[in-house]
């Protein structure tokens, strides 16, 4: 069976060229970047180079602004931790949205166990965080705002540009986890205007287990990781050479024709969107109608449970993801969406498909021609369907 | 992180007893919306004190339609009481086991079927704490 | 020019076995592991495989006792802040050597930032911690011990089953930074009587970036990367599935004959340092005579400087490494050899070459071929050679 | 993290002017060996007090060499009071770069340069303190 692979935002194949460009620096280019010897010179070398590229692709002035980590965890860890430590003696008060990453979330809930105090802001129905909301809880010492870019599961797109402005008026800190943003949309820290920023190369086809923190020059933050020299002091461990290579083409090859591929990939989203509102009754979407990422579609599909839709639609070739607690095995259902108003029971029948470059008109009605029946057969089995 | 047996898996593609039974001896309801499963049994009590007949509705994940449906199956022809004895432990090495994680809905569907033998009998179940999920966790 | 790599305990050449195994993981089976889809059941089943692979080589009782990390420095990091910041209200003592690597001393410093007391225990002129001297180190508030199995320096092996013994009678946890150990030596966590130890794949023919953290079952320790629920909720971020399956490979095939390897590369390693005994005077073997590593040879060749040492041999097609802080921009010679007794002059003046199963009797002629001469040719040059 | 330009490694390979003057008119040492490096250079100066002759020794990283052995080769010819004008900048440039860690190399030639006139024109120059290692921090 041919399979089409909708979990985009979950994480992406890697580009054969992004392989293909790896490929010696596992076996041939195998020097650690921080010997002396020529092994060692080409690995730099490459690193080098790739740290150009990653500085491109978000505009940074200065290629020393991108600090490679293991990902977007480690990337929000840095950020969140490093400023927190650095600044506790400043003061102790975070604020971040309800609707983040559990990469942030957690962190947050860490530092609020040592000691910290943070403020989770509520967003709109549509998953947006309101700049009003950010400018009201800012407090003496508050050190840090760190919202999210985009989010992973609705889509939603964040004014960050204002938020950025209000946390400069205030002279504080502020981080965004661009992880779904990067290689999507076109993503710049100035026009931003974040002191910090976290991508995750696996979500725009470079491998997973590589992502880089941006970090503007000037920023007070202390180090994730201690040991070695590497990173300019600032993340200490043998440089991860054929990841970061991988990373550094991911990036250049995001950057080509990034509109036009973001265009495309939208008006794949439309299509689907459109279809499946055609298609399917009872049924919300979720997240902001526009200022939503290109490949994002998450419904709410009444009566029914995520976990069972993943599974008929795997059955049936289609990989996907769902808001429903029960495909991780946790007990609440997404809080993203519970955050945007969901109730519970709706959250649970969320479904996500999420696109890239490599999907197709084909895939898209591919999932249009299967997913009506998935759904009319799940609510043919559910006790609470045509009970109201 | 769900692996499902092979048995998981026919019995969610092929759940056996769907439905309702417009005029059952005895219904059962289980779980609550907001925690992801709710799971309806309907059975037929024959003069011998024996389940002629049950079928089930469920709104959950795989596994909880799976057990819903192999319970189904586990006490058709039963006894009341031996289906009474049922148990969870039952129900999922029926299945081939269950991922940890899962073995809240084997509960489920026992519990279900208890609570429509119950209402056969005319035993009040008591309502259990809704407010909080009860699964386990992970 | 042909090269020769004797760098290999900075990192190795990806073993080309390795490299295939990893190969589908990025562009096939580029699943996540945590995604409930067929798609994320491939990555989950190759990252339990992986898994099963590590826990064989350390002898660990249970897979789930392995936790995959980004490498050593992480894995030191997670295990040493990880367990002070659990146990810290029990008390905030930490024993460790004056000889780790900086992945736990800057780790260790850092604590000493936080209010934590570490004791770092002097080691004799072979490099080797006294199990008496921890004994004595230990106070009622010690709460973890965090010693080398063998050094990446000089390559000396400690008696961490002897110093475990100690940790266990007064209920110590104990922590072992097993980096250059694992895959060169037969290495079982049982026999060791460690709770946590740290593996590194890129020390042994897997590619950088991966790591492991073995735990054993009921160690007390505050995860480090927080966010999702991966890794048993123990290290938050997407799997890097293509590193974990090359670290399992790796692990399978270090595993093989791995005593037949060992005799080889020790022999080697013998004829090194024999031939270059041989061959060059005043200069000191650094490092103990047999409980070292099988690929490790360190050198103290005085009157010179270990940076013009190494550029020399570049040039002449080998790569090697310095204990010299020239090397990496620092102001001290290695810490390591000062804290064996070296003279700063004599510490600025070392070599060191590191085997691996890669290296030949030809590499080993080649060595001892060129080296006399890069000494003689810089000694002649040196303003303190035939002064005294 | 050493990259050095083709004009270091050249003079690296190939240094120029390496040796001692048996009868110098002036010696100049500086450094320490437990900091890495120790140059020492020696000069002969002629009638018009113009540097005549010009050797090195050096104990140090390629940089130390390569420093050395282009700031023998920029003084050689030149006058005292030229030859003293000679500045750390002007040593880097001539060998196009050097890495910022080991710009602290550079001062020490021409350093052990100033203290190879100064011996020749008998002037006393205070000893550094060679308890700390003077180099940059990279
Ligand atoms: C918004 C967001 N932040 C952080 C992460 C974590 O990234 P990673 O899995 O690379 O650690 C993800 C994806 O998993 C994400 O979508
Ligand atoms: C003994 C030791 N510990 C820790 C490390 C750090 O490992 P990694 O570079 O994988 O972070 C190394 C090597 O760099 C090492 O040799």
């Amino acid at each position: 069976m041919e399979r089409i692979y909708m979990d985009n935002a979950a994480t992406t194949a890697t580009d054969p060229t992004v392989l293909e460009e790896m490929k010696p620096y596992f076996t041939e280019v195998y020097g650690n970047p921080s010997s002396f010897h020529s092994f060692g010179r080409e690995a730099r070398d490459a690193v080098r180079e790739a740290r150009d590229k990653v500085a491109d692709l978000i505009s940074a002035d200065d290629a020393k602004e991108i600090v490679f980590t293991s990902g977007g965890t480690e990337s929000d860890n840095y950020a969140i931790k490093g400023v927190a430590e650095e600044l506790k003696d400043k003061g102790k008060h975070i604020i971040t949205s309800s609707i983040e990453h559990h990469a942030v979330l957690h962190t947050c809930e860490y530092l609020e166990d040592k000691g910290f105090d943070v403020t989770y802001l509520p967003v709109d129905e549509d998953g947006l965080v309101d700049p009003a909301d950010v400018k009201d809880a800012i407090r003496e010492d508050t050190i840090l705002i760190t919202i999210m870019l985009a989010n992973n599961e609705v889509g939603t797109i964040q004014p960050i540009s204002e938020i950025s402005e209000i946390a400069q008026e205030n002279d504080i800190t502020i981080h965004t986890d661009a992880v779904q943003a990067v290689g999507s949309i076109p993503v710049d820290v100035n026009e931003l205007n974040v002191d910090l920023l976290s991508l995750s190369g696996h979500k725009f086809h470079s491998p997973k287990g590589i992502g880089a923190l941006y970090i503007r020059q000037g920023t007070r933050i202390e180090k994730y990781l201690h040991g070695g020299a590497q990173e300019r002091g600032r993340r200490a461990t043998t440089e991860n050479v054929a990841g970061i290579v991988g990373l550094g083409k991911a990036a250049q090859i995001a950057g080509q024709n990034l509109e036009e591929k973001q265009a495309k990939i939208t008006q794949l989203r439309d299509k689907l969107i459109d279809g499946i509102l055609e298609e399917i009754d009872e049924i919300k979407l979720n997240g902001h109608r526009t200022k939503r990422l290109p490949g994002n579609v998450n419904f709410s599909i009444r009566y029914i449970e995520g976990e069972s839709i993943l599974m008929k639609l795997d059955l049936a070739g289609i990989a996907a993801s769902s808001g429903s607690a029960c495909t991780s095995g946790s007990l609440e259902a997404s809080h993203v969406l519970l955050a945007m108003g969901l109730s519970a029971e709706v959250a649970h029948g969320s479904l996500r498909l999420s696109l890239s470059k490599y999907n197709t008109e084909e895939d898209i009605d591919k999932v249009l021609n299967v997913l009506p029946e998935v759904v009319s057969d799940l609510r043919a089995m559910s006790p609470i369907y045509n009970q109201d | 992180m769900m692996d499902y047996s092979d048995k998981v898996m026919d019995h969610f593609e092929n759940p056996r007893n769907v439905g309702e039974i417009e005029d059952a001896d005895g219904v059962g309801q289980v779980g609550n919306p907001s925690c992801g499963d709710i799971m309806k049994m309907y059975i037929k009590v024959d003069d011998d004190n024996k389940i002629s007949d049950v079928k089930f509705k469920t709104f959950g994940c795989g596994a909880a339609i799976a057990t819903s449906s192999i319970t189904t199956e586990l006490v058709k022809g039963k006894t009341l009481d031996e289906a009474k004895e049922l148990s969870n432990q039952a129900v999922a090495e029926a299945l081939g086991g269950l991922p940890d994680v899962k073995m809240h809905c084997s509960n489920l569907a026992a519990d279900a079927l208890r609570k429509a033998i119950n209402n056969y009998l005319g035993i009040e179940t008591e309502e259990e704490d809704d407010f909080h999920c009860h699964h386990q966790h992970g």
